[in-house]
């Protein structure tokens, strides 16, 4: 009888628990709901202007409306995806490997859904945001000479073969998830996948003709300076956003961010000026984007002091990798997308599992040691590297059978693809 | 008449506007050119590349002149732009056959 | 008893849900002010500096900073305009056609004022920010030509005359909110008036002298995609600030804009691209513009589905609008207010009532059948652009006994309206 | 029984309330929390790009980057420092003249710690984004000749021994704080010690070469007005984010800046148009700028009616204390810090206890009289300036014996210090 | 052959365009100037400082014309560019040793 | 001594500027223009609206040579700069009076 009334008990705590949790996840909390609110804003800002602009300062003169049209382009295009499927495809059901069709055209979120706390429908904006911007990034791959028509199919077809799936892995609940990978804001998701896949498409599409002895400097460092303070502000939605929740979650993640950014920021220059005697803003606010890149799969777990470590290792090691994969393997990554996006991430998720310590002062790791914790980062980079890698490669195979993936050497060359393809001109003045 | 072309250094352009107005020079036309001589262009380096750019910018100066008066403008010039460092420019002087004033259809000396 | 007991505490359990009910409509909730602090910032950034750098961009060089200067001191105007009088006009009272004199210099509008759960000082600025746009949006009709303090005053009586009128027939409980009138974020309120008022002013005014033929190209169409994405972005705060709360419905609102913009921006891509055989930026940020314009009356009220129907329909429609108009009717609406404001505006009140319904998504229309909701909507419609055409005309007529509406044609023509009407240049170089 | 029952259910009543209030104290608000984010966001926007861009577009055009690149270094720097020892020495401990060293590397703050009822991390940043922008305002005053080496040196310092000390009087329970000086959102510790520094530096670094006669007009007009329209539109967050709350206190401080931003603009617009017969933009924005200054350190205190007040006066002092600084006194204050922003700053500061008053629409002052307060005012006022005074004239001698604070004549007058000092030229065209 | 060097106003360059096109004329070069003469330069005020600015906005034309066409050209260009007020620019004529068509090689009055 | 005037399309300048290099020629002005002939403009097309674009970009070469070199430099130029499109431009000659070099005063042959 005692162990009768003990089980019971023991059951009606076990359910109050529940229901009390329960409770908790199924009212909407409009404190967090404005945050991410918020943070969806400030990560449509960096695509739209943001980095359509750092991209349209780094190009020649003649290219900059095809390249900010190439990032506005893809954002419109991938957002109907992400509406068709694209969600679904990421975020619905209990796959292993792949979501489900379930959530098709959003069939079934309503305005009163919620996830978390906060409303489905908002996790649905803000993970909208991030497919809009990772294939944008791919744009610095592959400006000034693509064809504009085969870079929205490319995007369109990468949501579905390349993002989506590592979405599910990483936080669909799929099988990276399950082994516990660590991937804040993205570091998998949206930089690995962006920078493998930008060495993949330049590979296949080829340098500009006149790489590397004939390309002319940035033609505008400010306005590329103007996109990337606007993915720095930016940024503090994109990390701080994924806590989701506005707490101190949040401010940790937006804290390291901002510290990360700020060391590699003055890394790079640092190295620019002994290099070169002089500090470049140029190289000032590519280190930037790298410490903002690096951090971001860790901005959730670790402290500031990690957020430094981060940022000066990030301003080194993406440093040097422009130079090898430009210079020493003369890949015509053009912006840099895989030395600054790419390394950046990866090295950012290698580094999660240890800056996450309280040794680093970082948040802990719970029960996992920091070796098995690595090792799953580890098995996190290799495979998505290797789907970004084989996705983007047979996507490639498929356009260049739709008509290529270049424009005409003359509009390369002569014309620039403002004119050629868009028939328009910057700077009527 | 002649015409004097002169290619100055930009920072240099205002003096020499005003040597000229003091000599009583009334007209110049002006243009931003880029220069390619002796004077070295640099390297600029933007992550991790390196860039040659071999013009310089310059300013070009046009005044017509009358013959009398153009060796005294030469002169002027070759004065206030100098600063004696490579790059300075040069100056350059052809034949005008015929001057017209746009607005009064004045020829000749009267017209410049 | 028991049963008294058991009455009493039924009481008082009754009296603290009602309390408890009575408190929430009355306390403040702060994750709903955060987001409408939010969204505040977010449509003041759409004039300041979106707008403005949007039809900066599209005007020749020599008038930018006139253009520029038009958004910017019609924003600090109307901004007083509204605390001395617009905001108790339009939100003051019970009137059916006017607000009243009540709220005055905001009279007795404290900190601790309440209007639903945000204070009402954050009701007044938010309401502030669509003030300032609205008359901001006409500046795209009449530039290059327009006297900068006619303009400014045009302003000042516009907001007195027409738009606070509306605002109050629609929003403040006037006989349109009555009728039921479905206008979630200004279809009505902002673009229809802005769209009419555009095309009286221009008929008054008269077009450019070189108009048609020698109307230069946008002198730079990356100017105009910058205020175009900034635009974007903080309609994200105007919709989705128009839910005056930070839940499902401000999350809903959010989604549907974007896909209608989205969607609008391909449909006139590709309208473009198969018109002219490429597709331009300047018609894929015009696209996303109608898209944006013509999803505001409807967002809160209807689901992905009908913004997506919303945004294929805005792209055609106003993109053969513009021709109509310009190229058809030679009406000199520089910047095209009408045929992507106005008629977006109408266009998408006219449908808010079909797409609210289950059928296409939306969240139902309650007990209101579409034909009976439809009548309402094209009443308002018409009613509206009927104040706005005769209250512009004698605005006009008004403005042009003090002094006149034009620059001289020597100021036109020659040097410009930056130097003629502001003594100064952009483009220093 | 019945008595039993009652005061059993009163003292559970009060325990639930006393446990509930408590629980409002200790508890994190996710409204607020969401609010300060985003306003850290704004505040963080005003400096990059914001302040970098209306900078940026005031000087010639071969020192754009060079003006850009000071503002982003310093921000990158300053937040290093901020992290070490910054907030440590302005918010840590009890101390009247100085905070301690107990937070340094934020030691002890952690994801839970509170500052009220956000996150203490929370504070951090926000307060981080004001230490970024104080010394990039003082950017103004030096452009256009200063060592960018000797600028960074000078930020770091100043922060430590001018920006830090203030801080902690103002806002970290010093002894200004004691004596309970207002300054809302910075009138004293960011506009005051920017202004009254700005003047100590350009007296020990002299005036650019040309100066007065042989200065260009500002460069780009348009560059400026877009950076002051993210000035104006941070500053939301700013004045707004400085209630520490999303409450009816925050918005009536958005209300009063934006209030006085608008008549200070109109103000400005007026003189300029009656003394030269036409208004200029850049007239427009700094009339803009200085309503901004001026309204900040009494924007939690006044009321609409105080902003105007505040607006129309700051248009006039500023605009005439410019043509005092530049063109009487001939000192090169570039970019006029002290005149907009110094004088704004003191304005503001000295003014916030008379238009605090109910007489004014203000809040009240409570039980302090209108003149005690003011004397408070004045002491903070003259205290604040005479640290500045004395710190930044000790900073510049440390510098100048470190290597000097000016690039070479021939860097300053004949290449720029876009290439002179950081090897880059804009317009690449 | 010559060399005629107009500067006009550049809200006249249109019509001297236009105007020679029908007189024949199929090749201009195309450059924007500053320039100063008569016609006063102005004041700008920022911020309650003044600016002198004394170059103002003007457009260049080049043409290469043959002995015979170049009286009506220049005839043609002062007509067209003319509106009466100070500034409205001038003419300069040069002689031509020699022209050279690029794509072919034609030299002389059909290189042109 | 000669001036020579080239008028070639933007993307073949670089390729001119370094033939002229082999050739020993060590000084070039350069600038921006616009050109107008046989090349047809184009159309753009913003907003449904058809603007004729009639001046297309065009890279304006100066060069001063000596009186022996300049038929060799007008080569040089013809064949690098030559695409065999229509609108590949135009070479200009025309006497030099006078050369001076601004740095040293020196004239003639020595200053170019
Ligand atoms: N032969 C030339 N023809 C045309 N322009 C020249 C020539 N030589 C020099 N220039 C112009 O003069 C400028 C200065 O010439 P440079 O040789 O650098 O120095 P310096 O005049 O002191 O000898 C060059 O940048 C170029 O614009
Ligand atoms: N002597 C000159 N040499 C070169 N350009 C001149 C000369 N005189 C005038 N110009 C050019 O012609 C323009 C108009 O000349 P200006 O004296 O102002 O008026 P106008 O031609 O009506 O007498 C000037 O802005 C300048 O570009
Ligand atoms: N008569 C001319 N005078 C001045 N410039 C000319 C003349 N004819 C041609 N040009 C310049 O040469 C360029 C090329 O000329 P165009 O007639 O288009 O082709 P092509 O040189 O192949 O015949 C033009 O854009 C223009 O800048």
């Amino acid at each position: 009888m005692r162990y009768l009334l003990l089980i019971i008990s023991l059951v009606l705590v076990g359910l109050q628990t529940t229901s009390a949790f329960t409770a908790e996840t199924v009212t909407l909390n409009s404190g967090n709901t404005a945050w991410i609110l918020t943070s969806s804003v400030l990560v449509l800002f960096m695509t739209l202007p943001g980095l359509a602009l750092f991209y349209a300062g780094l190009v020649r003169s003649r290219n900059i409306i095809s390249t900010t049209a190439l990032c506005y382009g893809i954002a419109a295009v991938v957002s109907i995806v992400w509406f068709v499927c694209g969600y679904s495809f990421s975020f619905s059901g209990e796959g292993k490997y792949f979501g489900n069709f379930a959530k098709l055209f959003l069939d079934g979120v309503t305005v009163k859904s919620l996830s978390g706390d906060i409303p489905e429908i908002l996790f649905v904006v803000f993970q909208m945001t991030f497919a809009i911007i990772t294939p944008a990034l791919i744009v610095g791959a592959y400006v000034e000479r693509i064809r504009f028509s085969s870079a929205l199919i490319i995007s369109v077809l990468w949501i579905i073969i390349v993002y989506a799936p590592v979405a599910h892995w990483v936080w669909g609940g799929g099988w990276l998830a399950k082994m516990g990978v660590m991937d804040f804001a993205g570091g998998l998701v949206v930089h690995t996948t962006a920078g493998v896949s930008a060495i993949v498409i330049v590979l296949m599409l080829g340098s500009r003709k006149r790489f590397p002895g004939g390309i002319e400097p940035p033609h505008s460092p400010i306005l590329s300076t103007i996109g990337a303070a606007m993915l720095w502000v930016g940024w503090y939605g994109f990390n701080g956003g994924s806590a989701l929740a506005a707490n101190g979650n949040a401010a940790m993640a937006v804290l390291v961010t901002h510290i990360s950014a700020s060391a590699a920021t003055v890394t790079w220059m640092i190295i620019d000026w002994s290099r070169h005697g002089k500090p470049g803003i140029v190289g000032m606010i590519t280190g930037s984007i790298a410490g903002l890149a690096t951090v971001t799969p860790a901005s959730g777990y670790i402290g500031p002091m990690g957020g430094l470590i981060l940022g000066v290792l990030s301003g080194g090691v993406c440093y040097y990798s422009v130079i090898l994969i430009k210079t020493k393997f003369k890949i015509d990554d053009s912006l840099d997308v895989m030395a600054v996006h790419g390394v950046g991430g990866m090295l950012g998720t290698l580094l999660a599992g240890v800056l996450a310590t309280e040794a680093f002062g970082g948040l802990g790791l719970g029960k996992v040691t920091v070796g098995a914790q690595t090792s799953v980062q580890i098995i996190g980079i290799i495979s998505v590297a290797l789907i970004s890698l084989v996705g983007t490669y047979i996507i490639c195979q498929i356009v260049k059978g739709l008509g290529g993936l270049r424009v005409s050497e003359k509009e390369e060359i002569a014309e620039g693809l403002d004119f050629g393809s868009h028939g328009e001109r910057e700077y009527n003045i | 008449m002649k015409l004097i072309t002169a290619i100055v250094k930009p920072e240099q352009a205002e003096n020499v506007k005003q040597a000229l107005n003091k000599i009583g020079i009334r007209g110049i036309t002006m243009s931003e050119v880029k220069g390619y001589g002796r004077q070295k262009g640099h390297t600029e380096f933007y992550r991790g590349s390196e860039y040659e750019v071999a013009f310089l910018p310059k300013t070009k100066l046009e005044i017509a002149v009358s013959g009398k008066t153009y060796k005294k403008v030469i002169d002027t010039i070759q004065k206030t732009a100098r600063t004696g460092k490579i790059g300075d420019g040069k100056i350059f002087v052809t034949n005008l056959v015929s001057v017209v004033r746009i607005r009064t259809g004045e020829k000749g000396d009267k017209a410049i």
